[in-house]
């Protein structure tokens, strides 16, 4: 990496040169999976847009993209950036010190750590500031307590990035603190989560007196909603962002197996995200397989379907556009994206219904497409409810898009005086 | 037309709950659901013997109670309502309506007693249960005695010691019995969304068989009963989700305030509940109809069209007004979500119903 | 009357066969229709369920009826009790003194004086309680000053029914009182006002120094908003009740033309209503003599149509029985039933315009039936505004029978300080 | 696809917009919709001469500027928000594009400068406003030369000093042009329940006409365009009405607050702004997919469906929000209330469009 010169001014056509120069000389399908990681984090090509100080060489994303798009063209495995480690990383990058930056980003480049994330709790859903997880000071540590829930992946995480309340007596936002916490200790104990589709692809993480070493609060005490707005953020970018599979796992060779093998893991909590999405694509053949299509009420309901997901991609299209044109109009593009995925999602679970007609209480391997079908209809209510329920999206829309008043508070004051559920 | 409950009525509903609350709450659903079998036996020989509620819309003469579909609609709403497990469906509604509307006077004399008391568990075999106008073009007969075909979607058969099959005969629909171990006959379990209620295949090769019924059966009035008892059941559900979501509004906290204080809820609140009456009071209008005559007489398609709507609808806001939680295998709303699902499209899909109502309006009007 | 024995307890039977004897003794078609209701008054038929002390015989409401159903079979003409008049003679008998009723009731069941309800403003529709109309005491009199607004039949009223604020400093409910204004006096302006669907049958009344004697204010000062509810809650009633347009405006006769004529006044304003309610009668109608019943798609939304509209009368028949049977279970029917005459208004709009296609962008006698069609697509979105608007009736349901919790107030402490619209 | 606006479509957007602020006030559009003629012949030359607003997406070589459906799409937005009164989209519009689509050669030259210009009053006589594939059934021509048949509805025929028709010939459908005050011509204004947009029924008995297209003429590619013109129209009136109604909205006070305060209507609001996004969303494809052949073929169809119903959501809403006021005659509402109302069914239902895709879809995969 010393040897290179700048290439962060340097055009897209030179970038994806030097790059497939760089693949050409270190590639290798035949070696295993970590060394390769450690490689690319020394040869600065695991995470470009990251600052130069820290594995990266300050890319903009869209140079980050060209670099991405080499990576394809050759098939070579990327860094480990994917889900909550990508939050992790996005955060500490941002927050850190100088100390955590250096003993947590590169293993998360690596693969070495998996991280998880513990915002949520039972408490507190939508008024997420509401936590109750309490983390009391204990000299060089915190002890913390309480309940997380949603935590995908926390099952084989070994870090976890975790809000937790510091501060009873400041207003709500303001006492809370941001941690790293090590999910390999006595005092984290972590239950799968089963859905009503019969995934369990969250977990619920009950912490009890489990320690975090001072060194591991990101920022200062207080500064906890800030730093996970901050999270949050980067988790509504990588929602909208496609979770492709790689198509690199049908590959042959000794990496590509170990790579399989991680995204398995990775991805296994994903699975019914398309169905919870509808499965648009599945409409038209299925209604004209069944022979469903001749019903000319049928034929009205997926056309509004078809419309809803055509017009929602050229929604996204259109904001896209506005994006690069660099447009300072507000765009409301994220709230009302989630409110039309969820019409989406509504609309082709009625259309799968009434093409299915009685097939439709049946599922595994009974049901229509083998249990996908009842699959669709079983995951499309969590559409509306996961990051962010449709209410609190059309809160934001009225509030921040439209300038309506916003709602009376009720949560001002210390936060121990606050109305709250029985835990 | 008296739309009324009597002070009887109203008794009996008492009874039923009663009875259900005790023997069939949450955790016993989800206890039996996860069986083979699905049901208790001892609640369902309580249910029948004790209370009678298997008979108790069969006519005296039958070994029944002389009571009628709005004395069974309310058994069945209240079996929605706690989500009954066991085979009154398909039994006493379904096995016992088809032999009642559809038998000759002997063999429901022969039959229905036995149906009345629990000690047969029937099921009613359709070959098509989304489309009445399309039952028998799987299950033929012949020779008036001997059964072929395939019904895809059987209630509870798998512990039924009778058959009543549906199937078509060179003069048209006619009933049949069936014993399930009868040669040619293969049951086989299929795993429903809803696991509260056992559906079954059943097959038929050369599988002889009594005919029961004089021909055509006059399958639209058999449909008709069985629509109107199955939109009871699903009022009893969604009066139940909404019961239920209310309580959740009620305690459930967020920013400081109770989560039911937030006009926009407050406001689908009051959506759901006046659709929830109005497909009430259409399911109730269809039981009097069938009763009396009195009324239209397509409301038991505009009960099952509204109830289908009206259940979907409130079992996608007892979900969306808990959050993730109403998403989780133990909270208990997807119990429901599913049954709701399942019946939107068992006996006819809300538009299926809709253009029904449409067909006889014109055969009215015509 | 004073002849007659007490008749109210007397069975149905007795009360319609003395009814009916009286009426062989009385009733006359060529008498002018004043007279004949001044012998109805004085014969103690004209409002039968009114007190003995007050033109009345303390009859139930079911022993009206028997006293109406007796009327019709001879075909004879009653009280003029009918719109606003009816809703004075309500309140003026339930919260008038001995002079108050003494003067306004005869004229009222008369028809001599025809009244008007003055409570609504530009500035206070769904919070009615929120009016600025002023009455200032000078003297014997109240000054008046201020505009109302959607006062029916505004235009050719004797009197009408006020409510006007008399404590600025008060709470808003507790400033306000009740007047009964002459509307025949220079300070009184009446202007109808029009509305989308081409009708006027509002009006808009600007009261400048207008002047009302203390003798005419209904209970004390303060007490107007109990009483105007009690105004509003037989308004109610009768808004479900049938507006019927009687059948005798056929006959023959002296009294029975005197009788149309009146009549023709007094439903002027509500030829429209029935089209606000969406004509569910035509649809099907319509849809076979245009062919469109022939479209799946018109079938569907016909049949939802009438789903509604036979669930609508089944809940009310159902609320009539639970009534009947003395039931004390919270029946929500008043505001539901509203939701849902909105609900089948809005359907049978739509279903109109499927089945009239391009036609429906016809009007007047170039439109479909004459221009009925087109008085319903202009009319209906009234149903969801006028008696209390759809959001009200879902607060009301809301709060009053589902028991959540009432919406934040910022309306409380003295009038004067709480946020009002500019006027 | 890029689906955004160049800084050029910004600022004649801008342009058109400000004229029209300035000439189509609400106080104007009551005016002009009160007279016969239903427009300002000053303004219409205005708009026509130094705007050019006629011949913006006629080709250069017509005496146009040669823009397209996206550049005619911001005028009809403009002109939609603004409820501008006049024979744009009767000329302009249906006219100049059915001459431009469908005419030959010979008779493009010879008739769209006059279109473009504004010098012409052109109007499109169909004689189906509602399903383009039953055009013709009324209006045939015998030998290629007279007319006869009735279009029930047709923009703006009383001003008109130009007549195209489509009519059915032997060998399919053609455009023929009729001069108004030929002979067997019938004229005959109607009673609109939208008075800004001036309608007629025109009769032809045996009228003289030139065939100026070949045959068959592509109807459905002459319906793409109108379509997504008047989409572009509906898509203007429904943000005109969304931003009146937020205005209204933040201003109004109930109960001491704005009722723009209460969550209900807030949410409404979201639901609104998110239909009318998707709506426009849709428009704008389609004009590109006329444009440029890229995206849906069926997208025309998507476009008017979708304007159809936001529209109608929104003008609903619009007076519902505004409670009493919102129905009188002196508040604008209903002035955009009515076109959305007449829009919905000119050019075909939502409905209708709906089950179009769905035919194009099936001859795609069949």
């Amino acid at each position: 990496m010393a040897e290179e010169q700048d290439l962060s001014t340097a055009t897209d056509e030179v970038i994806h040169e030097t790059v497939l120069a760089w693949l050409k000389d270190n590639w290798r399908t035949d070696r295993p999976l970590a060394e390769w990681r450690n490689i690319l984090v020394d040869g600065g090509w695991a995470a470009p847009d990251w600052p130069t100080e820290c594995y990266g060489r300050g890319f903009s994303l869209a140079q980050a993209q060209v670099v991405q798009r080499a990576f394809r063209e050759v098939g070579a495995v990327g860094a480990a950036l994917g889900g909550p480690g990508n939050l992790a990383a996005h955060t500490i990058l941002a927050h850190g010190n100088e100390a955590q930056k250096r003993r947590y980003l590169r293993p998360i480049l690596t693969g070495e750590h998996a991280w998880c994330q513990l915002f949520s709790e039972p408490g507190s859903g939508s008024d997420l500031a509401g936590l109750t997880t309490r983390a009391k000071r204990d000299g060089d540590n915190y002890i913390i307590n309480g309940q997380k829930v949603w935590n995908t992946s926390a099952h084989h995480a070994d870090f976890g990035i975790l809000i937790a309340r510091t501060d009873w007596d400041a207003p709500k936002h303001q006492g809370i603190s941001y941690f790293l916490i090590n999910m390999r200790q006595p005092g984290v104990e972590v239950r799968p989560l089963r859905q009503m589709n019969g995934h369990a692809s969250f977990n619920e993480v009950f912490l009890t007196d489990a320690l975090v070493p001072v060194t591991d609060r990101l920022g200062n005490e207080g500064d906890g909603w800030r730093i996970a707005s901050s999270t949050l953020s980067a988790e509504r970018q990588a929602f909208s962002r496609d979770r492709g599979i790689g198509t690199l796992r049908e590959r042959e060779g000794t990496i590509y197996a170990e790579y399989a093998a991680e995204q398995a893991i990775a991805q296994e909590p994903y699975t019914w995200y398309p169905q919870r999405a509808g499965r648009v694509d599945l409409a038209l053949p299925r209604a004209m397989a069944t022979g469903a299509i001749r019903d000319p009420v049928v034929r009205q309901e997926l056309a509004r379907l078809l419309c809803l997901a055509h017009a929602a991609e050229y929604a996204a299209a259109s904001a896209a556009a506005t994006r690069r044109a660099g447009s300072n109009t507000i765009v409301p593009a994220g709230s009302i994206a989630k409110l039309t995925a969820s019409l989406i999602a509504r609309q082709a679970s009625h259309v799968h219904t009434l093409v299915s007609g009685p097939e439709a209480m049946l599922g595994g391997s009974d049901g229509p497409m083998d249990g996908v079908i009842a699959e669709i209809l079983l995951s499309v209510p969590a559409i509306s409810i996961a990051g962010g329920t449709d209410e609190i999206q059309k809160n934001i829309i009225s509030e921040r898009v439209l300038g309506l008043p916003k709602e009376p508070r009720f949560d001002t004051g210390p936060f121990r005086d606050i109305p709250r559920n029985a835990s | 037309m008296d739309m009324g409950f009597t002070a009887d009525q109203h008794q009996f509903r008492e009874t039923v709950a009663r009875f259900l609350q005790d023997k069939s709450p949450p955790t016993t659903v989800r206890k039996l659901m996860a069986t083979e079998a699905g049901y208790d036996t001892a609640v369902w020989r309580q249910l029948t013997g004790e209370l009678g509620l298997a008979g108790t819309h069969l006519p005296e003469d039958y070994g029944g109670f002389g009571f009628g579909p709005v004395e069974l609609g309310i058994i069945c709403e209240e079996m929605g309502r706690h989500l009954y497990c066991g085979p009154h469906f398909a039994s006493a509604v379904m096995a016992g309506y088809a032999v009642l509307l559809g038998a000759t006077e002997a063999n429901r004399t022969q039959l229905l007693p036995d149906i009345a008391s629990g000690g047969t568990i029937a099921t009613l075999v359709l070959d098509n249960v989304g489309d009445a106008t399309r039952v028998g073009e799987s299950i033929t007969a012949r020779d008036d005695a001997r059964l072929t075909g395939q019904a895809r979607i059987v209630l509870d058969a798998h512990v039924a010691n009778l058959l009543i099959v549906a199937a078509a005969t060179a003069e048209g629909l006619a009933l049949f019995t069936v014993a399930p171990d009868a040669p040619g006959v293969a049951i086989t379990p299929l795993q429903g969304i809803d696991s509260t209620r056992k559906l079954n295949t059943v097959v038929f090769d050369d599988t002889p068989a009594d005919r029961i019924s004089r021909t055509p059966l006059d399958i639209a009035d058999l449909w008709d009963h069985l629509s109107v008892a199955l939109a009871h059941e699903m009022m009893g559900g969604a009066q139940r989700l909404f019961d239920t979501t209310l309580d959740y509004l009620k305690m459930r906290v967020q920013f400081g305030r109770t989560i039911g204080s937030f006009q926009a809820l407050k406001h689908r609140c009051a959506d759901l509940l006046t659709e929830l009456e109005l497909a009430k009071a259409a399911t109730y209008a269809a039981a009097r109809y069938l009763t009396t005559g009195d009324g239209e007489r397509y409301s038991p398609h505009m009960a099952k069209a509204m109830a289908g709507d009206a259940y979907m609808a409130m079992a996608r806001q007892a979900i969306q007004l808990r959050g993730g939680i109403g998403f989780t295998w133990e909270e208990d709303t997807h119990l429901w979500f599913k049954r709701a699902k399942s019946s939107e499209v068992f006996l006819g899909t809300p538009d299926w119903h809709r253009e029904r109502i449409m067909q006889q309006l014109e055969a009215t009007h015509g």
